[in-house]
């Protein structure tokens, strides 16, 4: 089991014919992933790594039933793509795009939200379920890192995430899916909505949050681990010694006003019960102790 | 982010609608006595340094004037001065208005509730920050529907407005929700919005543009002055650089990966000085100007943290040899490459010389140890006898 | 039984201190409804027709418990108002108020459905539901027309369904509700939509539906009657003699380019199965025929 | 409705940068002429009545010009005439473009959807009511968030455009829903859309403003060309006044009941000619206003349907009285009165010596044969005594 996608997912790649587009799609496909159809204006006809290209979401869901897509289109042009991709009744996007301006994302939040199609991301390497035959992901997130398992992953990093996963299949600790939320300011998932997923899914025992400085999304998943949570919950928060004040690569990671810093997160998380690791190669051992007691 | 000037924000209030004080900017001591002289700003007047930083009123970049020639001596005597580090190349000049009460108002984003949230305060003229939160009206707004009436009539109950002077606020709210909206702002700031005779004036602006916004708005540019020069330098060419004062280089991809990196050099004792943040890129050259860039930071030690998931390590490893060769490092070098084309990657340094370990902790502590031998007189060791081989990966 | 509103509706009003707001206070009181609150900015404090009056709707609700609202303030104001008591979690919204720009009522039908408060009109009578003690009602439907029963109405016409509901009193056939949707080209809600709460309410037997010419609201209550109404139904359309192209008082009733006919609603509603009455006057009659086969 | 001539709609179309012929309006021939002269309109040019009706080119109403000569000769034979009842008071000079081909876009309002509904055809220049359905683009637009790009891309492969129009394309169809949006419009039309050398320009303009947004839109005033002299009469008082030509009058309220009455009345062979609709009034003088409008169309019959909702049966019979006192009718009068204050507003007119009939079937049969007694040539009955006592109310 999993939560997002698997066997049944049927991706679409909007932007399949820019550098990224092409590179994921194989990387995607070699996972395990169904990628049915490509989308770029004027393109349609052509094929990509053996994907059909479609000149609109429209025709690549009707000939293929695609029902995720992954959005790799420059910024100034996702939100009418992903508009796009709800219009065509797509329930699930990945937008991988970074630097979408944060007012587009507000009402690509409301659209979504309107017509029933859930975002991961923007500025996010995207959702991934290992299987024991065949994965299924949507996004950027590197194959090799994974071992199916039952333990849930809910990431703002990108990089990070790669690293921490990694070091849990390493430790033999295999995964139910993982969901990197990205770290804009306006995410279209939260941790609290991933938290809920896997809350539901029978195939995840526990979950790994990788969290960081910046913003209260943390917080509010602590409140939400503490109240309705049933699962056992290990978290590191990246940028305990970050430099106050400055910018780590992306607005997420900025304290403002000593709200959002690892203090809180780290106090929040283990009022509510959650194992918070102190560097990221600690977490296997964690979910270790939480699974079995150890 | 771009932030504007006080007298660039006013520009915009003015174009949508909000009453502002009679003023002009001036650039010398000459023009400021002529503009009032002139009638164009009417006496007595302010006369504001037109800088970014906050605390002018403290700092003395905020003076006042009674007589034409009393205005161009006081702005001769701000321009061209620094404040806080900043040049003053422009100063305001504004009529100084009989003012009642001074109100705060913002429209800004609430990342939590992820929704624009207009605030709104009695105690207006002073930073939003010393402000206690009671004393702040919040009110999440749909961006879809924008400010309502019920909401304007909240902010003049939560000020006590006279009511007299709810048209004005109407006025000035809405224009402010135009502003955060058409301009694509993360913060659009009216402190102190003051009471003037029933009406309500904006004696200073803050208008913070989304840099992500700015294809839409080339009229903007974004703003580099906070920055080192070697961090200016990192920004024109697109790479994530920040300096801090200490001895460690970090070049790593990712902001979560990189905070780590740094969490766990200072765990190990470790003064980490200077990051770098790759991004996803796929590009070597960017690779070897950014390590480049490093050198001119002159870390005792850099760290190579990089998990290769859009970045591949062999581009990585490219890359560093390649600058490598067209300037040989002067300091040890510590990498710890993982993901994608690792196996590669790690070849690819390994014939270089440079081995690549496999555990963070183990990387981190032999980048602590070389950063205290780079402490030691003897100076820095070749880079290729100082790096031990990795310790043997899981 | 009932649909929208019943003895559970605790209804606020919005522009309670207007002519029209006191004149509807007194007769939704004395029809037996609930008049928790009233809402006139600037008003607070004071009371109008024994209710007490609000500066704002959320302070209604919080001191009342109000769950519904008629909102009489001038179009200028009539969206804001709605939005307002949107935001004051109030469920069920009758706008009563005419003239409202069709842009305005787009988007206060945006933010009903996200936030879940269903809009009837504007530029209608309300909704009421009479009964044997006390009835409820939420507009400004006469009171004496009514009679409790089994047969639910609903109507885009005002004083035309007053005339109807009348004859059906007259003749001994009670009500269960009586909605009025009103004639603007955006109604809040459709034929349709109030169809789909009397198929689902065990109090109602059958349903008279009073139209008009212009639009296509009555074709396609003729389908949903087709393919998924189960119970029978009686329709009344008026303008049959209307001439074309005139505007008979507002909006709807423009017949233009041949659709909206009322020959195409006659044959459509005829086609699903529904009686229609050549004459309001008819209806009783056709009433009791669908209802005891007489 | 607020239909607005096409160089207003084009002032419009200007401010939001849609393409435009270049072009001048004149109001004499002279001005015509010289604004060739001077080069302010290009040679050869059209000249186009500016006259709010459609078929405009067959009616003569459209003119082309080689010389500044011709051009106000052209204007003077235009102006000052009538097309379709309008009399012509300004021309649009215009260049005569080179045309390739000419399109169809519009927005408008989709009430079946409760959406706005753009509109897109290959087959412009002709009325769109008249190009078959499956000829037509029609795509629904989210209110919310207005056009969206892959909608264009739709637009551009109906139109069958050259890539190289696609910029073009792009600004006119987003301007277009910002005209709709912000001028609060019904609808927005360019019909023809030319494509001129690669790039659309708008040769004609169609805008329909919301009358009852026009309390945000004082520039427009509302239209009352289409009225005859009493329905404009009416109309300025606020009164919904429709004539059709025929022998009864009917003042009623609400436009179902009016609708309702004109059914019934015409089932029973009646020949309703002047509709009067109170709507919700409460004010009797508004009513005795109405009654006396009515008698200025000499109907041989009038019929009163009233069900008071809103409406008190008293006050209609009040206003009733009194325009009977000022005015004595010189027609039979038929009443129904029912609803709120039946009993009071039956007692009123029968104190008047106006009976109240209760059924509408009745009360329409005694209309329809007080009409027929009317066409005689005794002439009409004095109301008291051609009304009979209602029959028995149920």
């Amino acid at each position: 089991m999993s939560v997002l996608v698997g066997p049944e997912t049927k991706v679409v790649v909007q932007g399949i014919t820019g550098h990224q587009g092409t590179i994921h799609t194989r990387n995607m496909k070699s996972f395990g992933t169904e990628v049915v159809a490509g989308v770029t204006p004027g393109k349609g006809g052509s094929t990509v790594e053996g994907v059909p290209v479609f000149n609109s979401v429209q025709e690549a869901v009707r000939a293929t039933g695609a029902n995720a897509t992954t959005i790799f289109v420059p910024a100034p042009f996702a939100r009418d793509a992903f508009i796009e991709a709800v219009d065509a009744g797509i329930p699930l996007a990945a937008i991988i795009t970074e630097h979408i301006p944060f007012h587009d994302m507000l009402s690509m939040l409301y659209y979504g939200r309107v017509h029933g199609t859930r975002i991961i991301g923007p500025n996010c390497p995207g959702v991934a379920t290992p299987g024991p035959a065949k994965g299924s992901k949507i996004g950027i997130i590197p194959n090799m890192i994974f071992r199916p398992g039952r333990v849930g992953v809910i990431s703002r990093s990108g990089t990070l995430t790669y690293e921490i996963v990694n070091s849990l299949s390493e430790a033999g600790i295999g995964q139910s899916t993982c969901i990197g939320l990205g770290g804009d300011p306006v995410p279209g998932t939260t941790f609290v909505e991933a938290l809920e997923m896997f809350h539901n899914d029978p195939g995840t025992d526990a979950v790994v949050l990788v969290g960081e400085i910046g913003g209260v999304a943390e917080e509010e998943a602590a409140d939400y681990i503490h109240s309705r949570f049933g699962k056992p919950a290990v978290a590191y928060i990246a940028g305990r010694s970050a430099p106050s004040g400055k910018r780590m690569g992306h607005a997420g990671a900025i304290i403002s006003r000593g709200r959002g810093t690892a203090e809180s997160k780290v106090e929040a998380l283990t009022r509510a019960g959650v194992h918070v690791a102190r560097f990221p190669y600690e977490i296997p051992d964690l979910v270790r102790q939480v699974l079995h007691g150890g | 982010m771009v932030k504007l000037a006080e007298y660039r924000g006013k520009e915009i209030f003015r174009k949508y609608g909000i009453p502002l004080p009679r003023g002009h900017v001036a650039t010398s001591a000459n023009e400021a006595r002529d503009l009032v002289a002139q009638g164009k700003v009417p006496l007595p007047c302010v006369i504001k340094a037109q800088v970014l930083s906050g605390g002018r009123g403290k700092g003395g970049a905020v003076q006042f004037a009674e007589t034409p020639e009393e205005a161009g001596s006081r702005a001769g005597g701000i321009l061209g001065q620094e404040f806080k580090g900043e040049r003053v190349r422009q100063v305001l000049l504004e009529e100084k208005l009989p003012i009642a009460r001074e109100f705060y108002v913002s429209l800004t984003l609430d990342r939590s509730r992820r929704l624009p949230l207009l605030m709104a305060s009695a105690s207006g003229g002073m930073e939003i920050e010393t402000v206690p939160d009671e004393k702040i009206l919040k009110i999440p707004i749909d961006p879809m529907v924008g400010l309502v009436s019920y909401q304007r009539r909240e902010v003049a109950a939560a000020l006590g407005l006279p009511p007299s002077a709810n048209p004005s606020l109407d006025a000035t709210l809405q224009a402010l929700w135009r502003i955060f909206v058409m301009e694509d702002a993360e913060l659009v700031e009216i402190n102190p919005l003051a009471l003037v005779g029933g009406a309500l004036v904006a004696l200073d602006s803050k208008v913070i543009i989304e840099d992500d916004a700015l294809f839409r708005h080339p009229e903007y540019e974004k703003l580099t002055g906070d920055l080192t020069p070697l961090e200016a330098k990192a920004h024109e060419k697109g790479i994530a650089f920040v300096e801090i004062g200490g001895d460690i280089g970090v070049i790593a991809n990712g902001a979560g990966i990189t905070m780590a990196t740094l969490d766990v050099l200072s765990q190990e004792g470790g003064a980490p000085g200077v990051f770098l943040d790759l991004g996803g890129t796929d590009d070597p050259k960017k690779v070897a100007e950014a390590f480049l860039l490093m050198s001119e930071a002159h870390p005792k030690v850099v760290f190579i943290n990089i998990f290769g998931g859009v970045t591949r390590c062999d581009t990585v490893a490219n890359g560093l040899v390649e600058a490598m060769r067209l300037a040989p490092p002067k300091f040890p070098l510590v990498a710890r490459i993982r993901g994608n084309n690792e196996k590669e990657g790690v070849e690819i340094l390994r014939k270089a010389g440079v081995g690549s370990f496999t555990s963070l902790a183990e990387a981190a502590r032999q980048v602590v140890a070389l950063e205290r031998n780079g402490r030691n007189p003897g100076g820095p060791a070749p880079p290729s006898e100082a790096i031990p081989a990795p310790g043997g990966a899981s």
